[in-house]
């Protein structure tokens, strides 16, 4: 019995493998829209401008690989110049499950593409459709919204003293003795 | 809890102690009935008699070893001329960290101490491995960890860093996915599988030794596994530490290697290769063993200084461990410590040379007996010695930091691993094939094999020297056509398709030979170690009667002289425990009979193991059911109770 | 010697270890002459050894096996004694000249620095090679990348350092390697003896592209190098109004290339890929591994993947105009 | 056959009765369970001398230490390896009364060390808390946990044996091999405490010291 629920362990687990362990790096996706000065920034609404369909369930986010690309992407792009490591500063946080504009990988995707006000710059035609999506899956990594085995670990940086980023149980640090996360040099 | 028939038999016809007189043919029905592991489906999980357990540990090991080879032949396609598309680097990447973990963890290791499980008790006169549940336990355990390995690799999330696994890039932000979870687990299921054998085996060696083999009469092979185990012992747990460590801080964020957080990346290499640098000793201090055996019945004498090649194998394994920032000399550390571990990287040739030169000595004096076994051996002279040289060029900073992590490399340790280790075990499949089998192996296929093998190792890594001193750095899919590499490349290549060839010779050869081989008989080589003293293949409980001892060579120098050993129950699976030192009689130990209960903890060690890659939670509830079958293991079972009711706590 | 074992080398190999062209590589190409001669004695003698104890006497075909063993004759023993304990001594003393040696030749490396030398700073990325030449004025700090020029007879200091991986910088006919190890910064000395241009390649295992990771050192005349530092110093050129190259700089700086590069002069400032500003002046793309002529160009800018699968730079997907315009831009930057 | 398999035709041989050899004993290096329990000890005796070592390492790669924190606190700690200590004079009792087939004395020295791994395990959860720190802080963070938390699985290790042993010291059956795996079983226990005096003085003083 226990071996053949091992079998099963192994079964599910390692066939969401297949997905979870894709390298992606042949894909060829496009810039979206080469075109920076049709960009109107104000009058775009979530969901309005649709991704493309072969992205409708963004793909990137079941890819283990992706995701972490994305964190890199998400330093090298210097979106924590604002967001920092998803703490939040002179942007929102990111950790944390409110969103101002929808949680949504579309939105997000609008997000990055379009810009929002009081600074958000918009990316259009700068980074590669599927960067973009990296980046949202990572996004939504953050606060928990893609399963663990795809979310990355902790990363080789300071890690400002706040929680792995991993969804784990010890996130109750506070009710620890003697523990003051403020203590720790940012 | 299981019952079987036997064990029901045992405890209901418990009668006084057979005693002799009896004739022979009773006896051995005796001990045929007790020691007798049972057949068939369910009895195939509860047996534990070493030789079973043994052929189990040897098939599973070369198993490992065509599909590591196959591996192998595969990166030799891709590297056979310039600019190859053959296999993508990411699979290039795995395929290459597959092979080598493979070899390392999955056979050379397994296959060492799989001859250990089956050879050490036969030769030193006992019945049984001691622990034999705790052996029948490892054997799970290591092929539940292969196959996860493997499990893993064909659905794509073969480890890709390398066997070495070097953080950060196996760490969580450069290695995301499971690929190198995989790899840190698989070895901790070989590695507790590993030191399982390796206590056992000191401990057969040590207390289960036949009446008369002191301690200066253990044969060499003996030795060699005794100073493998306690190798084992030292060196495994650093490696199980360092993929603990790396595992934790993938999955638990822990800072161990992450330098911004107080961590370091080269604790991991000193960790590693105060592992990795023994371990190249734990593969071939086995093989050492086995070619003293074999050149001492090959060469119709006792191998030339017994004490001198025992005290270079002991010194091999203490030098063993101070040598293992030879493998960091690239890294820049502080010229100081540098030049000790050169010096003790040097030292170590003095007791490899030990060894060469008694065996030529050996063979001068000897009556020399050609057969495939020392084929293999002479074969292994020419590699190893070659190989043993180039590693002693490595041994020297200056030159190391030219060619560490090049080709050069690669030549070395597989003239080193390959001719110190694949050689003389081959070797000793021809020499031990008849012993397990009962059948001889067919010179004629042996020498095919031998020649097309010996032939295609050169040709595949004789240039990879070359190739080294001309800048081809290892771990690369390709390379450029103005590189130069190519010719050197296509040689190898060429070279690899002969190794396979002989490769296969070699099945062939034990596919016919186990089925239609001229039959053996008891000592077909005229050995001298207490293994070729029964049948081929030995009955179930290895002797008729335990032998006993008079000299390093017992079967050359019995006589009626030697004593019988009497009074050990043949109804009960009784072995003498003799003295550490002078192998008297000691005291007496009821062997273990089948059980399933190493089976199932096996596999719940395996669902704790593999579910705590997914989910840390899988740590405490997967202790629960390895708590119980654990327990149930050592749980007091019937038959013991009721053979001790019978006869009383003997103090 | 080295003339002896040319036909190793053939021509001219500018990534070997054995055709030393600066002066610690020359030390240790000597070292291992000698260890190359030492081993292949000892392998010569042991081996004669063997095939004499082998090729001794006779078979024991005749002699059945049964009949057990030879006798030892102890007189013999001895003598086998004394031989297996010379040929030990010889061995030790051996091993002993090996160890002086080696030590000997880590100690003339060691003691190989200067207090006035050129210091370089190179960082391994995932898969290239940034290099920094330091100077106390920021405007005359300058970057490039996967291809170091040195002044020749001159001691360079290289300092190396990484900020993913661990690479390991290694250029043969130059000197040993030295592994980049995040944490970790270290000082590596260099001299190169001849101008010439030597072949260097990552040599730690690095992830996807660990096979197309590696650089040049250029090694020229002081005069030559001075020369070009103070062109590389420069920022890149503007190109004329109106001209393709002014479009493919708008392309550039409009697209997603600004993202990664640096072109000096320019808004360009990204830090992920490698610095641009003289990218025509260099050799080589892709760290190595393509020549840099306009065809590589037009291949490497559409995909990249295509040639070095897993590297950090999407494909594109642009029009040819476009792609044009943007190599006819890098071609320019000379 | 070969020779040394015997052969009842022939004339009688000498013979090595071992029927009256005991199967119970308790010397040092004389029973094989004794070899496989100091093989286990062995082994994580090593894994324990590398953790330590580690330890140090990691200490000499940053300034402070630990860095950026607290020292952990005493209490726990210290009145756990009091007790640890002391548990070691119940503990050779236990062995005693193994060695000498004291059934009584058996279960009560052992119930006593059952108990006595409860007390350890639970002012264990309290050190955790008292080391001021999580694993995912920094280095000596992890290296300090993961030292705390192996040698926590070897209580929880000894601390069931002993309850399985005990209670099957009260369940019976009782065999002469239980009195050996009582002997052992002590035998490990002392390892226990062993390895947990230089884990103490790393862990609680360490920090304090260097």
């Amino acid at each position: 019995m226990k071996s053949i629920s091992v079998a099963a362990l192994l079964l599910l687990s390692l066939l969401a493998g297949c997905a979870r362990e894709k390298r992606s790096y042949q894909d060829q996706s496009p810039y979206v829209e080469q075109a920076p000065d049709k960009v109107v920034q104000s009058d775009l609404h979530p969901g309005m401008m649709p991704p493309p369909s072969s992205y409708e369930k963004n793909v990137y986010a079941e890819s283990a690989y992706d995701v972490a690309e994305g964190q890199k992407l998400f330093e090298q792009y210097h979106c924590s110049g604002c967001h920092f490591h998803g703490g939040g500063g002179i942007g929102p946080p990111l950790m944390d499950s409110d969103w101002i504009y929808g949680s949504d990988p579309q939105n997000i995707r609008a997000t990055i593409l379009e810009g929002r006000p009081n600074g958000m710059p918009s990316f259009r035609g700068k980074i590669a459709d599927h960067q973009v999506w990296e980046i949202v899956a990572y996004v939504r990594s953050l606060s928990g919204l893609l399963p663990k085995d795809v979310s990355p670990g902790r990363s080789d940086q300071i890690s400002l003293g706040t929680t792995p980023q991993q969804t784990h149980p010890q996130y109750e640090k506070k009710e620890q003795p003697g523990l003051n996360r403020e203590e720790k040099p940012k | 809890m299981s019952s079987q028939p036997q064990r029901e038999m045992n405890s209901e016809s418990l009668e006084p102690r057979p005693r002799t007189p009896m004739s022979d043919a009773e006896a051995r029905n005796w001990l045929q009935r007790t020691w007798d592991d049972g057949k068939g489906f369910t009895s195939w999980f509860q047996q534990v008699h070493h030789t079973v357990i043994g052929r189990r540990y040897i098939i599973t090991a070369f198993c490992f070893f065509l599909l590591g080879g196959l591996l192998a032949a595969l990166m030799r396609i891709q590297l056979s001329h310039p600019e190859n598309h053959f296999l993508s680097p990411d699979f290039y990447n795995q395929v290459f960290t597959m092979h080598g973990s493979t070899m390392m963890f999955l056979f050379a290791v397994p296959v060492m101490e799989a001859f250990g499980i089956y050879m050490i008790p036969l030769m030193m006169g006992t019945r049984n491995i001691a622990f034999p549940r705790l052996n029948a336990y490892s054997w799970y355990l290591y092929v539940c960890g292969g196959i996860m390995l493997y499990v893993a690799f064909v659905l794509n999330t073969g480890p890709d860093v390398g066997w070495f696994a070097y953080p950060p890039l196996s760490g969580p932000d450069f290695s995301p996915g499971k690929r190198a979870d995989f790899w840190a687990q698989m070895i901790t299921f070989t590695e507790v599988a590993a030191l399982a054998v390796a206590v056992e085996i000191i401990t057969t060696i040590f207390k289960l030794r036949a009446v008369g083999m002191s301690l200066n009469r253990i044969p060499l092979f003996g030795w060699a596994m005794l100073i493998h185990s306690f190798m084992v012992i030292f060196a495994m747990p650093a490696v199980a530490l360092d993929s603990s460590m790396l595992l934790m801080d993938r999955l638990i964020s822990t800072h161990f290697f992450n330098p911004a957080e107080g961590g370091d990346a080269l604790l991991y290499q000193h960790v590693f290769w105060f592992f990795g640098h023994p371990e190249v000793y734990i593969i071939f201090v086995p093989a050492m063993g086995i070619v003293s055996e074999i050149i001492a019945t090959f060469s119709r004498r006792p191998v030339f200084g017994y004490p001198a090649l025992v005290l270079a194998l002991v010194a091999n394994g203490f030098v063993g461990f101070g040598l293992w920032v030879h493998h960091m000399f690239a890294t820049g550390l502080p010229m100081m410590g540098y030049s000790f571990f050169t010096a003790a990287s040097l030292m170590i040739a003095i007791p490899s040379a030990v060894q060469i030169f008694c065996w030529i000595a050996t063979l001068w004096t000897g009556r020399i007996n050609w057969k495939t076994p020392l084929i293999f051996v002479i074969g292994f002279f020419a590699i190893f010695v070659l190989g043993g040289l180039t590693g002693v060029m490595l041994a020297s900073v200056p030159l190391d930091t030219q060619v560490h992590d090049t080709y050069f490399v690669v030549a070395h340790f597989h003239y080193v691993l390959i001719g110190g280790a694949l050689f003389p075990l081959f070797g000793g499949i021809y020499y031990w094939f008849p012993k397990i089998t009962g059948r001889m192996l067919s010179e004629k296929l042996g020498l095919w094999h031998f020649w097309l093998f010996f032939i295609g190792f050169n040709l595949t890594f004789f240039p990879m020297h070359i190739l080294g001193l001309k800048g081809m750095p290892r771990r690369v899919y390709t390379y450029l056509p103005q590189n130069g590499w190519g010719t050197m490349n296509f040689i190898a290549t060429v070279g690899a398709l002969f190794m396979t060839a002989g490769v296969l010779f070699w099945l062939y050869n034990i596919w016919t030979s186990y089925r239609r081989g001229p039959l053996a008989g008891d000592n077909p080589w005229g050995a001298s170690s207490l293994e070729w003293a029964t049948n081929s293949p030995p009955p179930i409980y290895n002797f008729d009667e335990l032998p006993t001892v008079n000299s390093r060579t017992p079967l050359w120098t019995a006589t009626a002289e030697n004593p019988v050993i009497r009074g050990l129950r043949i109804d009960d699976r009784e072995v003498l425990i003799t003295r550490v030192l002078d192998a008297e009689p000691d005291h007496i130990n009821s062997f273990p009979k089948p059980s399933p209960w190493p089976f199932w903890s096996a596999m719940a060690t395996t669902a704790l193991f593999v579910g705590s890659i997914f989910n840390g939670y899988a740590l405490y509830i997967g202790a629960i059911p390895l708590a119980f079958t654990l327990t149930m293991w050592f749980w007091p079972k019937k038959h013991e109770i009721a053979l001790e009711e019978a006869e009383g706590v003997r103090r | 010697m080295i003339r002896l074992f040319a036909f190793w080398a053939g021509t001219f190999n500018d990534h070997s270890v054995t055709e030393a062209m600066g002066r610690q590589a020359a030390v240790i190409a000597h070292e291992w002459w000698f260890f190359f001669a030492v081993c292949t004695t000892v392998f010569i003698i042991t081996m004669l050894f063997l095939a004499r104890a082998l090729m001794k006497r006779r078979t024991v075909e005749d002699v059945p096996l049964a009949t057990g063993p030879a006798v030892l004759d102890p007189r013999r023993e001895r003598t086998l004694t004394i031989a297996v304990s010379s040929a030990m001594g010889v061995t030790v003393v051996t091993l002993f000249v090996l160890l002086f040696v080696s030590i000997s030749t880590g100690a003339s490396i060691r003691h190989f620095n200067s207090k006035n030398a050129v210091t370089i700073q190179v960082m391994g990325h995932q898969w290239w090679w940034h290099v920094i030449y330091q100077n106390t004025a920021a405007s005359e700090t300058l970057q490039t990348a996967n291809e170091i020029h040195i002044p020749v007879g001159k001691p360079v200091v290289i300092l190396t350092s990484s900020n993913d991986v661990i690479h390991s910088f290694w250029v043969p006919n130059i000197t040993g390697k030295r592994d980049l190890i995040p944490g970790y910064s270290t000082a590596l000395w260099i001299q190169a003896d001849k101008p010439g241009r030597f072949r260097g390649q990552c040599a730690e295992f690095c992830g996807h592209q660990h096979a197309h990771m590696a650089f040049y050192i250029v090694a020229q005349e002081q005069n030559d190098f001075d020369a070009w530092e103070r062109a590389q110093i420069n920022p890149a050129v503007t190109p004329a109004p109106g001209s393709l190259q002014e479009k493919g700089m708008q392309k550039f700086m409009a697209g997603p290339c600004v993202m990664c590069h640096t072109i000096r002069g320019t808004d360009a400032g990204g830090a992920v890929g490698p610095d641009l500003t003289h990218v025509a002046s260099r050799s080589t793309i892709a760290a190595g591994t393509l020549d840099f002529n306009h065809e590589n160009l037009l291949k490497w800018v559409r995909n990249s993947q295509d040639i070095k699968p897993g590297n950090k730079m999407p494909a594109m997907q642009i029009t040819d105009d476009d792609l044009n315009a943007i190599v006819a831009y890098l071609e320019s930057l000379k | 056959m070969s020779a040394s398999i015997a052969n009842s035709q022939q004339p009688p041989r000498r013979e090595i009765d071992v029927s009256a050899l005991p199967k119970t004993v308790f010397g040092s290096g004389q029973s094989i369970l004794w070899w496989g329990t100091m093989g286990m000890v062995v082994i994580e005796g090593t894994f324990f001398a590398l953790l330590l070592a580690s330890y140090f390492y990691l200490r000499t790669r940053v300034t402070d230490w630990p860095p950026a924190q607290t020292v952990p606190s005493l209490n726990f700690g210290t009145i756990n390896i009091a007790i640890a200590v002391l548990s070691l004079i119940p503990n050779y009792l236990a062995k005693k009364a193994g060695s000498s087939f004291n059934l009584a004395g058996c279960r009560l020295w052992l119930t006593i060390m059952s108990l006595i791994s409860i007390v350890c395990l639970f002012l264990r959860w309290f050190e955790f808390s008292s080391l001021n720190c999580m694993w995912y802080d920094n280095a000596y963070a992890s290296v300090t946990w993961t030292i705390l938390g192996m040698h926590t699985v070897h209580l929880i290790t000894d601390g069931f044996d002993t309850w399985i042993l005990n209670i099957m010291m009260f369940t019976g059956p009782i065999q002469g091999k239980r009195f050996m795996d009582v002997s052992e079983n002590a035998l490990y226990w002392n390892f226990v405490v062993l390895a947990w005096i230089p884990i103490y003085l790393v862990l609680y003083w360490a920090p304090r010291w260097l």
